[in-house]
């Protein structure tokens, strides 16, 4: 059954890694940061699925991106799958720590802790001066096994790179949401009572979903390091956390795919906004957004509208 | 035979409240026990204590000879414990097949997070076993309704059949039938309990209505202000005074109200 | 000796400033389980209104005390204005939907009233500082208090007790303590939910303009003011618990004398002060300092 | 397994379309090429955020006015050639707020989709960090106006990058340099910065000069609050207890104002003199709340601190008959760094004879002198790529006849005494104690 699926998503893939050399530059770069951050996105759908919203997200996409500058500055490790790998497992690391804590909250509580956790990420990397504090150092080039490719090839190679990327990924997640731990997002957003009395621990199911989230988020990172080559404290603050929720809710929890198509529609609608009005393009995002919200439930994927219809039901 | 659950001297307090105190029995495998009392009396909390939503504050609980006393929830549910709910717990945006699916996938799988990332949630054994429970349960019909549209009898049906989904040795049912019409309360009853019979399950089951705990138990807890006033057949608990007086009401108070 | 008062009277100035901040959030919250992010804008509205009307007031050489009361009055008429529309014209429709896209839709209006500020004041900076500089001030010791500053404790201290007496003694404040008990029993009581959303929300978007009108004086009103405040009402508001008055006080009053302690002697530290201090107690009160947790019903 | 788990990737294709979609749109915004195409300047500064107000508009209005007057063929001599070398110019204003990953992606944009001729802008050092390897990477000329950072190119050499206003140290240097000539038995300084890399640089700096300059003087207070913070009063108490002789910051705009206001209310300047490296850009603001006395730069000799020659009285006068306020430190710089683009390109035009290429411009860009409304610019460090100028520090009054702010006691401190060589980088020139320092 999802065959048909995995045969479009293949094919969407491959057209767009051969069509990639005859977009423009610009759109090429563009594309990069958009699907590197779309594996964020992906991360938030997991969670977002179970009906928990982290408003810190952006503490695993620095770890991530950091990961990848240090390893840059400190080390001679170059290979860009082996710092990509580093970052995400960095951030894994991470979410696993903090995941000790952050599994046992909910709801708001949750959105909160987690955004306390990347304020003190943040503060910690302003403080760091060592590190450029809030303007952040530059983030050494890659080589692909070797391979060190400049200007254009270079953003043509590190496309394809996040786009392998995004694919394996993608994959993986949609098995992931198939299998008895992924699948169960939706019963434990229902019902954590039942769930634990059927013999499986919610706080153990959230930590997983954390911990994935993480990796994904600090792969996002990672990639957005080598595509941006540079990395600040930005990264870590609640305001780049919201950017990412605000991808999601345009793209909707229904789908793995949706998560792409969400981070490229912005990526774009923001850029023109900047383009064509500068001075109000948050005015433009914020209508985006709320327009979305109030109008197109449907066109956010299926988890909106179960969730819309439990609510009618429920609501007094 | 030695019993498969076994209690000893269970004490629960919420600060001074005391809600159940001194409770100690032993069921012997396959045995049907019906618990009765009045609202606040414990029975509740001893159904919580004995599945881990409520951990005891003295005494312990033996299942199968094994020390089970303050384990979690699930835990207890993995080594044989089921039980089901007041109000039914299921999953009100998933249909019923996909409620039995989750409920099967987890009893399944092993207790490891990871291996359970790594299988799939709908195996054919899985499938199986879900379908098999809900012509057990006789919900087959109501198999692709969503459960919060489901009528309160399924629904309570559908809560019992996925707590049998892991083939629990033992199962605790919290007022099977509360919320039900009368007419249909039989009915309901009927269903339930041939289903747990061939499936040879230990039954304990909260119930309100003497004269279904007459017809299905083969002994009663009868709970009185946190503690266990009378345990015998069905027909001679029903017969106490004391049960008369304080649970059943067949009896008005005064008459034979004395305090132990 | 000096230390230790000039910690405590600022860690008081700032506590005052947390809780005028926090109050109308933690209110909004409390009642109708909406935690609002358009708060920000509430307060940098009632910052540029404040603004406003000390430009206009001034520059006529009126009276410094009229000019106060007539710039909090404007500030709170803008407030209450935007939460109008706000409330009747958005939130309405989206009330029962899920507590985090609410959030998301409060987001999204923070972000378009973040661009209307520049639309309807422009891209520069305001000052009213008039009502700040005829307070003037006065020497303890060898430390110069402002007379404002002592003021906005006042107001701070007066609105608490104020809250406090209104939630447990006045008709509405009962009406509103069953509302923030459960929703549905007080519906099912014939309480109507509504109109109590409309109106709390309503003294919720008064309070945050509230708080950015009485800050104005002290500041430079500026683009961007209301995103740092946002950030700084929510950590103190879930120090507190989310939705308690008592909460948002005494959150208000552990940041405000953790960070005057760390400005003095470790200032190292106090940029992560309030975030940690926020971690710390929600790792071990998941909800808060003043909330129960709701117990699970079986 | 319909519902509970999800069918990957249906709409992945949507995401081709999408992006092949604006592709075509793209296409079809480039104009069939007129006759003489005119020379697209992208302009990069805040025109949203905190940032906006004193910075980013500034900047803005600054490159408007002399975009327009340059078009017009009407500013001074020798800038009276109708734009840049008789071809006129377009302009395309950017916001630079947002991620640095956004700031990056427009650059992009403005070099590969609006294929503009050169990129002038930026406020803050992060962006500038940023784009810098990408202009590199792209060949595209870019101009840096404001931000202050000397990392810039004393990390590295750069091809493509030019940033004609002096960069931050002399901040720093020219502040400590006046603070010691007016209080030569100074003892004890406090700072308070804002916490992020300009504060802490800012500081660093100066910190720095003061140990050379006054070995003596000691740091009490060191004080670095959160950016944006606006309630001071734990710091003013701080500071109240201090016996401090001078407080140094490098507070802008709307922390400078609130942190003044708060503190002078609380009789603060009156226990110790403020330096506000930056205090230029509000004085027009604060007016009477800025306490006589204060020590006042203004990133350069911009503002009241320019010195008067035709240039400067032009600028002043075509940016106050359009805007009704003098312009700030951040018009002037955006004025010198068009300047310095206009002469380079002319320069390699008249060379050429004819439209040059972008490694045309560079080459003529680097280690040019030329005159701008603040003064002689000198393309110095860097390979040519960095200017220097001369700076300025006033203490300010407040006249009250005139009802206007004034300088007074300016001292102007040559280009050569303020910044490190061309071989040293500012950091390894402070710890060395200043050699070869002109003053």
């Amino acid at each position: 059954m999802a065959s048909r699926g995995t045969l479009i998503g293949a094919a969407a893939f491959a057209i767009l890694a051969a069509g990639a050399p005859l977009l423009p530059q610009w759109l090429v770069s563009l594309s990069t940061i958009a699907f590197a951050n779309a594996l964020v996105v992906l991360g938030l759908v997991i969670l977002w699925r179970t009906g928990l919203v982290p408003f810190g997200q952006a503490l695993f996409y620095a770890i991530g991106a950091y990961a990848v500058a240090l390893l840059g500055r400190y080390t001679p490790v170059r290979d860009v799958f082996v710092v990509v790998i580093a970052g995400a497992v960095c951030a894994g690391i991470v979410a696993y720590l903090v995941g000790f804590l952050l599994a046992r909250y909910r709801e708001i509580f949750f959105a909160m802790l987690s955004l306390a956790m990347s304020m003190i990420l943040y503060g910690v990397l302003v403080k760091t001066e060592t590190l450029g504090s809030t303007d952040g150092f530059h983030v050494e080039a890659g080589s692909f096994f070797g391979w060190r490719p400049q200007g254009a090839m270079r953003n043509l190679a590190l496309f394809w790179l996040v786009l392998g990327c995004c694919a394996v990924a993608a994959v993986l997640v949609a098995r992931y949401f198939r299998s008895v731990a992924g699948a169960l997002a939706i019963p434990v957003r229902d019902n954590e009572i039942r769930v634990e009395f059927l013999g499986i621990s919610v706080d153990r199911l959230i930590h997983l979903k954390l911990v994935i989230s993480g990796i994904l988020a600090g792969m996002g990172g990672a990639l957005a390091a080598l595509a941006v080559q540079h990395v600040d404290p930005q990264m870590a603050y609640w305001t780049t956390s919201g950017g990412f929720v605000f991808v999601t809710i345009l793209a909707g929890a229904g789908s793995v795919a949706a998560a792409f198509v969400g981070s490229l529609a912005f990526e774009l609608v923001r850029s023109i906004a900047v383009d064509l009005l500068p001075g109000a393009w948050q005015l433009i995002l914020g209508s985006a957004l709320l327009l979305t919200i109030l109008f197109l439930p449907e066109g956010l994927g299926s988890l909106y509208a179960r969730l819309r219809r439990r609510k009618e039901e429920t609501a007094p | 035979m030695s019993a498969i659950l076994s209690v000893r001297d269970l004490e629960k307090t919420f600060g001074s409240v005391v809600a159940a105190r001194d409770i100690s029995l032993d069921v012997p495998a396959q045995q049907t026990v019906g618990i009765i009392g009045a609202n606040g009396a414990g029975k509740t909390t001893f159904v919580n204590m004995i599945t881990g939503h409520l951990s005891p504050s003295k005494g312990s609980i033996l299942f199968e000879g094994n020390d089970i006393t303050g384990l979690p929830s699930r835990t207890i549910t993995r080594l044989g414990i089921s039980r089901s709910f007041q109000v039914a717990q299921v999953f009100p945006s998933l249909t019923v097949t996909e409620n039995m699916w989750a409920a099967a996938a987890i009893a399944r799988g092993r207790d490891s997070i990871i291996a359970r990332a790594l299988t799939p949630l709908d195996t054919p054994e899985a499938k199986t076993e879900a379908d098999a429970a809900m012509e057990l349960f006789q919900i087959t019909r109501y198999r692709d309704a969503r459960a919060v549209t489901l009528p309160q009898g399924v629904r309570k049906l559908l809560d019992i059949a996925m707590a049998v989904a892991g083939s629990p040795r033992v199962l605790l049912l919290d007022e099977p039938t509360s919320g039900i019409s009368i007419e249909e309360k039989f009915g309901l009853m009927d269903v339930v309990m041939s289903a747990l019979k061939t499936r040879r399950i230990t039954v304990l089951f909260v119930e309100h209505d003497m004269e279904i705990v007459g017809r299905f138990a083969d002994r009663v807890l009868a709970f009185y202000d946190g503690t266990v006033i009378a345990d015998e057949r069905p027909e001679t608990v029903l017969a106490n005074p004391r049960v008369q007086t304080f649970i059943s009401g067949t009896k008005p108070a005064g008459e034979g109200a004395v305090h132990a | 000796m000096l230390t230790a008062f000039a910690i405590f009277s600022d860690g008081l100035v700032y506590a005052a400033y947390l809780f005028l901040v926090a109050v109308g959030l933690t209110l909004i919250f409390g009642v109708m389980k909406i935690l609002n992010v358009t708060h920000g804008s509430f307060y940098a509205f009632g910052a540029y209104g404040a603004a406003t009307a000390a430009g206009v007031w001034f520059d006529r050489g009126w009276s410094d005390a009229g000019g106060l009361l007539f710039m909090v009055g404007l500030a709170m008429l803008i407030g209450l204005a935007i939460g109008i529309v706000l409330e009747r014209g958005i939130l309405r429709f989206v009330y029962g939907k899920d507590e985090v896209v609410i959030v998301l839709v409060t987001y999204a209006v923070f972000l378009i009233l973040e661009d209307v500020i520049v639309l309807v004041w422009g891209p520069r900076s305001y000052a009213a500082y008039q009502p700040m500089v005829a307070a003037g001030s006065i020497d303890v010791g060898d430390l110069t208090l402002s007379n404002y500053d002592i003021g906005m404790v006042v107001l701070a201290a007066a609105l608490a007790a104020f809250g406090y007496w209104a939630l447990k003694f006045t008709r509405y404040g009962k009406l509103l303590t069953v509302v923030i008990f459960d929703r549905e029993v007080a519906a099912a009581y014939g309480i109507n939910v509504k109109v109590i959303y409309t109106v709390t929300f309503l003294i919720g978007a008064m309070l945050g303009a509230l708080g950015g009108a009485v800050m104005a004086p002290k500041i430079s009103v500026t683009l961007g003011i209301g995103v740092e405040v946002i950030v700084l009402a929510f950590a103190v508001v879930a120090i507190g618990g989310m939705g308690s008055i008592e909460g948002a006080l005494i959150g208000a009053l552990i940041v405000g004398f953790g960070r005057a302690a760390a400005v003095h002697l470790v200032p190292q530290v106090e940029l992560f002060v309030i975030y940690a201090v926020m971690a710390l107690v929600l790792g071990f009160r998941p909800h808060g300092l003043f909330t129960q947790p709701a117990p699970r019903k079986i | 397994m319909s519902r509970l788990s999800t069918i990957a990737c249906r709409t992945f294709g949507l995401a081709t379309a999408l992006t092949l979609g604006s592709v075509v749109a793209a296409s079809a915004q480039q104009p069939a090429a007129p006759a003489a195409p005119p020379i697209k300047l992208g302009i990069v500064s805040f025109l949203s955020g905190p940032a906006a107000s004193p910075f980013g508009v500034p900047g803005r209005n600054g490159a408007e006015i002399v975009i327009e007057a340059l078009n017009a063929g009407k500013a001074p001599a020798p800038y009276n050639t109708v734009g840049f070398a008789g071809t006129k110019i377009e302009t395309k204003f950017v916001d630079e707020a947002g991620s640095t990953a956004q700031v990056v992606t427009e650059f992009r944009n403005l070099v590969q989709r609006d294929q503009v001729d050169a990129v002038v802008g930026y406020i803050s050092s992060g962006s500038c960090l940023a784009v810098t390897p990408v202009a590199d990477e792209l060949k595209a000329l870019t101009v840096y106006f404001d931000c202050g950072t000397p990392r810039i190119f004393e990390e590295k050499p750069r091809k493509y990058v030019f940033r004609p206003s002096s960069h931050a140290t002399k901040d720093s240097t020219g502040a400590a340099r006046y603070l010691v000539a007016r209080k030569k038995d100074i003892t004890l300084f406090s700072g308070i910065n804002q916490n992020y890399a300009w504060g802490q640089d800012s500081w660093k700096d100066f910190v720095g000069a003061m140990n050379v300059l006054a070995p003596k003087a000691k740091v009490d207070k060191e004080l670095m609050p959160k950016l944006f913070q606006g309630e001071f009063g734990a710091e003013i108490s701080t500071l109240l207890t201090s016996k401090s002789q001078a407080l140094h910051s490098s507070f802008w705009d709307g922390d400078l104002e609130s942190f003044i206001i708060q503190s002078s209310a609380r009789g603060l300047q009156k226990r110790m003199p403020f330096i506000g490296t930056t205090a230029e850009s509000s004085i027009w603001r604060l007016r009477d709340k800025l306490p006589d006395g204060t020590i006042v730069g203004g990133r350069g000799p911009h503002g009241p601190l320019a010195p008067d020659n035709e240039l400067n009285t032009w600028f002043k006068t075509i940016y106050m008959d359009r805007y009704g306020t003098p312009p700030t430190y951040p018009s002037y710089q955006m004025a010198l760094s068009l300047l310095g683009l206009k002469v380079a390109w002319e320069k390699a035009h008249k060379a050429k004879g004819s439209k040059p290429t972008t490694d045309e411009v560079v080459a003529a860009f680097e280690n040019i002198e030329y005159e701008s409304p603040s003064g002689t610019v000198k393309m110095a460090l860097g390979n040519g790529h960095q200017g220097i100028q001369a700076t300025a520090y006033g203490t300010y009054r407040f006249n009250k006849q005139k009802g206007q702010p004034e300088l007074v006691d300016v001292v102007r401190f040559a280009a050569e005494c303020v910044n490190p060589p061309s071989d040293k980088s500012s950091e390894e020139w402070l710890k060395a104690g200043m050699p070869g320092a002109k003053c």
